[in-house]
């Protein structure tokens, strides 16, 4: 790359200083705060996963005491949900690279971005204040069921509101995406030209927008619940607490899609570049994610199967449920058939991406066995649950956020991962993970229910087997991390361009300028992923 | 980009029309709510009704609804049609229990 | 034979869903990796850029939705007969309550655990006096949530001489994981001699008795051992710090503040213990004092 | 430093129409999250709607409909405030927005006056006539209380705004061609009066 001797600051030297951080209005710095943010939340709730883990190792009490357990676990879902992986993608990568892939400077409102991310730390903030203040952590599991959360004397109400403010963060960054999408893209690039990832966005803070005011008003419902008496939910003082599942869960079912949506961008993004090949199917793929964000509002009853729902809403919640299988099966195949005739270089981020196909076919299609009647009055609330998630969340959303790390690592900090080192850490992170999780797909067919701080004696193996799994998935994790950050301080410098893809981000220096652009970028003509050294298909 | 040169004003005119015809529905809904006790569950339908033409009235009028784009409208369709099948999927839950 | 008239259907859903399953997994896993191998950049130097295909795109929207078709319609059958219980059903109360369940027969008996005779239907009608709780026969696969103010019921028929397991499936707190029982399936006969004979209490103080009854030993231990509220062990005349309306007391327990402590939970709260969660009962006096009684001998 | 290029559509530009967009979207989450209450409303009033009807006459209908008036009066005046500023009339938009706050303030004091009545009848949750109560009476209230308050909140936060525009148009931020702030506060204000249209006859106009 030519322009790599041109004197130039980038983005990380431009200003320097905390404040210059912690006050910046750039979409870049923003979302490199989001990482830290969000990469050290993740690694406390892990740790409470390991916790847990231990916990489980025999029946009995192994390392603490059932009400200590129950806190454990929820404050380990509220934070991989709230804290985690539902800003992950897009407050990280879809800060940093969305103005990027658009070809822009910023997102639509820079102010409101900061803002969102403030409320992200206040958030925090909250969430782990209740370590400190009231009767320690809620203790109700992250779906805060009524009237058990009302009736506890747990801090409920400050983890309550830890989820309320991070979902206002949430909303205002899904706003100002849309806003962005809508009014930024460079001169030319109608939507079906934007880049996947970007039409993934679009879907994702469409959830965002209109899903969590609902989850926002319920939660305060309960505070007014704990604090004033205001009865709505607990049937003791009036309300009805199945009424509080239907609103949790109008909101908590969009909310899976706010997870996966923008880790399947990612696969889009990463997969036409190591295949150096278009994508398959684009428009399949963009409007598939819309389908998904469409009907995955209308499905959220499919948790509520053994509540007592009626027979009618059961068979209507059931079949929608399948109905939005569909679009995510077009996309699986559309991404296979993007490898079809490539020209494909195996590196890291390609790994992660097959990865996340493998873990997130497991996941999808045992999230079919819950969405069968029959079957899930079986599974409902047991290990089988549990596999399922972990599978989607960590096995989906969490190797495509970390593929996306090593994609976009040269172009966020003009370094080079050790990629041997990336290598050893992504195989043993993909057998772990699977030993990890598979014992509990089979436990919860045996029927081992969850949210359980001691089991029968006939559970014990296939236990210590998926505990045994998570010391292998440590191991993988911490030997990437360690060695991104290592890479980070002193890897090889990166080109401009590393991975000859395609997308506008690659058009600019490594890492970018404050500005992200120093002349107008190019779109591709025929589509954003048209290589134009690939024969015409 | 472009600017808002081109907006509509709208005039005072139609803002007083639009404020009278809201305050003669509001005066319509009570007299009906409270004259027309016996109508029962036929009440509640007209005061919706009437609510409903008010909200659209501000909408389109107060809110310039009327003078966006479509792709407002637009928005605002898929929001009242999201909000409606909230309604309609926990109202068959709990209508056939 | 299955245990239960719910478990073939359930299965039959299940392990139809899972064989598609695994079908496709291996199958696309397969092809991803050839794919990889047949067009890496070694043996496909040159890559072709292929838009799509209107003819797969609609093959692979049109299978998976018949496919998920077939998939519902096996749920949806597996789970209707869930939903009415036949009217000769022989009716149970099962009562769930932090971290306890109950069952009390038609005549009047109550048990801890469930009898029933083979293969007759049984209803049970739940009934859940704090939070929700979840009822589960793994082995029957069935489940059922039990909330607080719903009249809720489930039914099967025990097909399979044998015990199996109960279990709590919906989280209610501390001891959700304690919250067990079994179900025996028994040849009618038995049943029925079962169902009269008298309660085995052994001769129990009945303060004990109506302790178990209303699952105050979930929570308080005979021995010392400390769970979820204070021991038994040595209550009366003990020294407590207890906390009204924010502000701490010393006290020494006697027979008044047992009795008040049962009538009135939430007045007051013995320091380091967590709040809200003891169940103001429907209590006699009498009964209470049985209980008290009780409880001011365990020494 | 050396940026002496800047791309057309930067995010740092004044986009009155991503302002407007951006308000608009607010505004449905704003819809959504009192929706989720008219949810829970729809189905407490299915279930009880003869302790609605009882409840519900324990309001004064004749106060909610001057409220009303008071409301929809403002939200005239807040429209024509941003008339007058798009035609260059800075003085009579600023007092017609003086106007709208006037009506803020007329509104939440008889809001005040009519829940100040409920206590005086021990109609607050936890008092024990309130206690006393049938369930759907209970949860009437229960509902009459937590939307109107977040209402109330509502209009707290549109007179705010509205004062911040008002400071923005002396200050020459807010100007005749740059009137977006303007604009916005305006589609709040609205929406909050949207929003009492619907929960004037949910709660007073019960028959
Ligand atoms: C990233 C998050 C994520 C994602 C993407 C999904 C995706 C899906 N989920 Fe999952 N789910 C959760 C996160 C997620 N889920 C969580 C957190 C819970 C538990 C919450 C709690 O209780 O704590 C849960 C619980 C949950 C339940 C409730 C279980 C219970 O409690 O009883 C159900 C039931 O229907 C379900 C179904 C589905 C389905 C059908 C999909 C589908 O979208 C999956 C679609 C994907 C595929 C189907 C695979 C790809 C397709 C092919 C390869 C083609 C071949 C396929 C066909 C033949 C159709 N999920
Ligand atoms: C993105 C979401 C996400 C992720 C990534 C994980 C990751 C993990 N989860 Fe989590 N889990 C949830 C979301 C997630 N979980 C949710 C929502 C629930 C439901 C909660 C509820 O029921 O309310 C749940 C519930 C849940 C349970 C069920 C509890 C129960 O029902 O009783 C279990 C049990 O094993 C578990 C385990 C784990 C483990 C071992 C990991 C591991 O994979 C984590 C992997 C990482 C590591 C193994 C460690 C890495 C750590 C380091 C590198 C740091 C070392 C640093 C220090 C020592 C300071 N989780
Ligand atoms: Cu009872 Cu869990
Ligand atoms: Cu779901």
């Amino acid at each position: 790359m030519t322009s790599e001797t041109l004197p130039y600051t980038s983005y990380l030297k431009e200003k320097t200083g905390i404040m210059s951080w912690l006050f910046t209005l750039d979409h870049k710095r923003i979302g490199l705060m989001y990482l830290y943010g969000i990469v050290a939340f993740f690694l406390v709730g892990a740790t409470l996963g390991l916790l847990m883990r231990f916990e489980l190792l025999n029946p009995g009490k192994d390392l603490v005491d059932p009400h200590t357990y129950n806190q454990i676990f929820t404050l380990h879902g509220v934070i991989m949900i709230f804290l985690f992986i539902i800003p992950s993608i897009p407050a990280v990568f879809g800060n940093f690279f969305l103005p990027l892939l658009l070809g822009t400077d910023d997102v639509a409102f820079p102010k409101l971005n900061l803002l969102s991310f403030w409320l992200y730390v206040l958030g925090a903030f909250f969430a782990l204040a209740t370590l400190i203040f009231g009767d320690g952590p809620a203790d109700t599991g992250w779906t805060f069921y009524a009237p058990y959360s009302v009736k506890t004397g747990t801090n409920v109400t400050m983890s309550v509101l830890a989820a309320f403010i991070l979902g206002f963060s949430s909303i205002l960054t899904g706003l100002n995406f849309i806003v962005t999408i809508h009014r930024l893209r460079t001169p030319k690039m109608g939507f079906n030209q934007m880049p996947l990832f970007a039409w993934s966005l679009y879907a994702t803070s469409w959830i965002q927008l209109l899903a969590t005011p609902v989850i926002g008003i319920t939660l305060l419902m309960i505070v007014a619940e704990r604090m004033f008496g205001i009865g709505l939910f607990d049937p003791s003082i009036g309300g009805d607490p199945i009424l509080y599942q239907h609103m949790f869960w109008i909101y908590s079912h969009p909310a899976v899609y706010i997870m996966a949506l923008p880790a399947m961008g990612i696969v889009s993004e990463i997969l036409p570049t190591f295949s150096q090949r278009t994508i398959f199917g684009y428009k399949a793929i963009a409007y598939s994610s819309m389908a998904i964000a469409f009907i995955g509002y209308f499905v959220w009853g499919h948790h509520m199967f053994t509540s007592g729902m009626s027979g009618p809403a059961a068979y209507i919640f059931s079949i929608l449920t399948f109905l939005v299988a569909i679009p995510t099966s077009i996309k699986v195949f559309n991404w296979v058939s993007t490898l079809y005739k490539g020209s494909i270089v195996i590196e890291v981020p390609l790994l992660f991406m097959l990865a996340f196909i493998f873990n997130f076919l497991i996941g999808g299609l045992t999230g079919l066995a819950l969405g069968a009647l029959a079957a899930d009055v079986h599974l409902h609330d047991t290990y089988f649950v549990v596999g399922h998630f972990h599978y989607v969340m960590f096995g989906g959303t969490g190797f495509a956020f970390f593929g996306a790390l090593h994609y976009w690592f040269p172009k966020m900090w003009g370094k080079m991962y050790n990629k041997t080192r990336a290598y050893i850490g992504f195989a043993i992170l993909f057998v772990g993970f699977n030993i990890l999780y598979f014992p509990m797909l089979i436990l919860g067919i045996q029927g081992m229910p969850r949210r359980y701080y001691d089991y029968l004696p006939e559970f014990t193996f296939l236990n210590q087997v998926s505990t045994v799994g998570s010391w292998i998935t440590v191991t993988g994790l911490i030997i990437i991390i360690v060695n991104l950050i290592v890479s980070g301080r002193n890897g090889k410098k990166a080109t401009d361009n590393p991975w000859n893809g395609i997308t506008l981000e690659w058009q600019t220096k490594s890492p970018p300028p404050l500005h992200n652009f120093d002349k107008m970028p190019t779109i591709p003509e025929r589509g954003p992923y048209d290589y134009p050294n690939a024969k015409r298909g | 980009m472009e600017n808002n040169k081109h907006e509509h004003i709208t005039s005072y005119k139609e803002h007083f029309s639009t404020w009278l015809a809201l305050i003669l529905l509001t005066f319509m809904t009570v007299f009906v709510s409270v004259f027309g006790a016996d109508l029962r569950t036929l009440s509640v339908a007209t005061a919706m009704l009437i609510a409903t033409i008010k909200a659209t009235a501000v909408a389109y009028y107060f809110m310039h609804l009327k003078y966006e784009p479509k792709i407002y409208k637009a928005m605002m369709a898929v929001v009242l049609a999201l909000f409606a099948f909230f309604m309609i999927m926990i109202t068959i839950d709990y209508l056939t229990r | 034979m299955y245990a239960s008239n719910f478990v073939e259907g359930v299965d039959f859903s299940l392990y139809l869903i899972l064989s598609i399953s695994v079908f496709f997994l291996v199958g696309i896993t397969a092809v991803m990796i050839y794919f990889l191998f047949r067009y890496s950049k070694k043996n496909n130097p040159v890559a072709t850029n292929i838009e799509g295909s209107h003819t797969l795109e609609i093959i692979w929207t049109a299978i998976p939705t018949i496919l998920v078709l077939i998939m519902f319609w096996y749920g949806w059958t597996g789970y209707r007969p869930m939903l009415t219980a036949p009217d000769d059903a022989i009716e149970i109360e099962a009562v769930g309550q932090m971290w306890k369940w109950t069952f009390n027969y038609e005549n009047g008996k109550s048990s801890d655990s469930l009898v029933i005779p083979l293969d007759k239907s049984v209803k049970l009608n739940l009934v859940s006096k704090d939070v929700l709780h979840s009822l589960y026969i793994p082995a029957f696969r069935i489940k059922q949530d039990v909330v607080p103010g719903k009249d809720y019921s489930m039914w099967f028929i025990g097909q399979k001489l044998g015990k199996y397991d109960i279990l709590c499936a919906e989280y209610c707190g501390q001891l959700h994981s304690y919250m067990l029982s079994t179900v025996s399936v028994v040849e009618e006969s038995k049943y029925e001699e079962w169902l009269v004979s008298a309660p085995d209490t052994n001769g129990e103080h009945p303060g004990l008795t109506l302790m178990k009854k209303n699952a105050c030993l979930s929570c308080h231990t005979q021995d010392g051992t400390r769970l979820v509220g204070p021991s038994f062990k040595g209550l009366l005349g003990r020294n407590e710090t207890i906390i009204i309306d924010g502000n701490d007391h010393e006290i020494t327990v006697d027979g008044d503040y047992i009795r008040n402590k049962i009538k009135n939970p939430t007045n007051s709260l013995v320091k380091t213990y967590q709040s809200g969660l003891m169940p103001a009962l429907p209590l006699t006096n009498d009964e209470i004092s049985l209980m008290d009684e009780y409880i001011s001998g365990i020494k | 430093m050396n940026h002496t290029f800047v791309l057309p559509n930067s995010g740092h530009n004044f986009d009155a129409k991503a302002s407007k967009m951006g308000m608009w979207l607010f505004l449905y989450t704003e819809l959504l999250l009192f929706g989720g209450l008219f949810l829970v409303y729809m189905v407490y009033r299915s279930m009880y709607p003869d302790e609605f009807l009882l409840a519900s006459f324990n309001l004064n209908v004749w106060m909610g409909t001057f409220n009303t008036v008071i409301l929809l009066t403002s939200s005239m005046t807040i429209a024509m405030s941003i008339t007058a500023l798009q035609k260059g009339n800075k003085k009579l938009s600023i007092n017609l927005m003086w106007i709208t706050i006037a009506a803020a303030i007329g509104f939440l004091v008889i809001k005040y006056f009519e829940w100040g009545a409920k206590f005086d009848h021990g109609l607050f949750p936890g008092m024990d006539h309130f206690n006393a109560l049938p369930t759907g009476e209970r949860l009437y209230f229960y509902l009459y209380f937590f939307m109107t308050g977040l209402h109330g909140l509502h209009v707290i936060i549109g007179g705010i705004f509205i004062l911040f525009v008002i400071s923005g148009v002396k200050k020459g931020t807010v100007t005749p061609e740059r009137y977006s702030l303007s604009e916005n506060a305006g589609l709040y204000w609205h929406l909050v009066d949207l929003i009492w249209i619907y929960l004037f006859p949910l709660f007073y106009l019960i028959h």
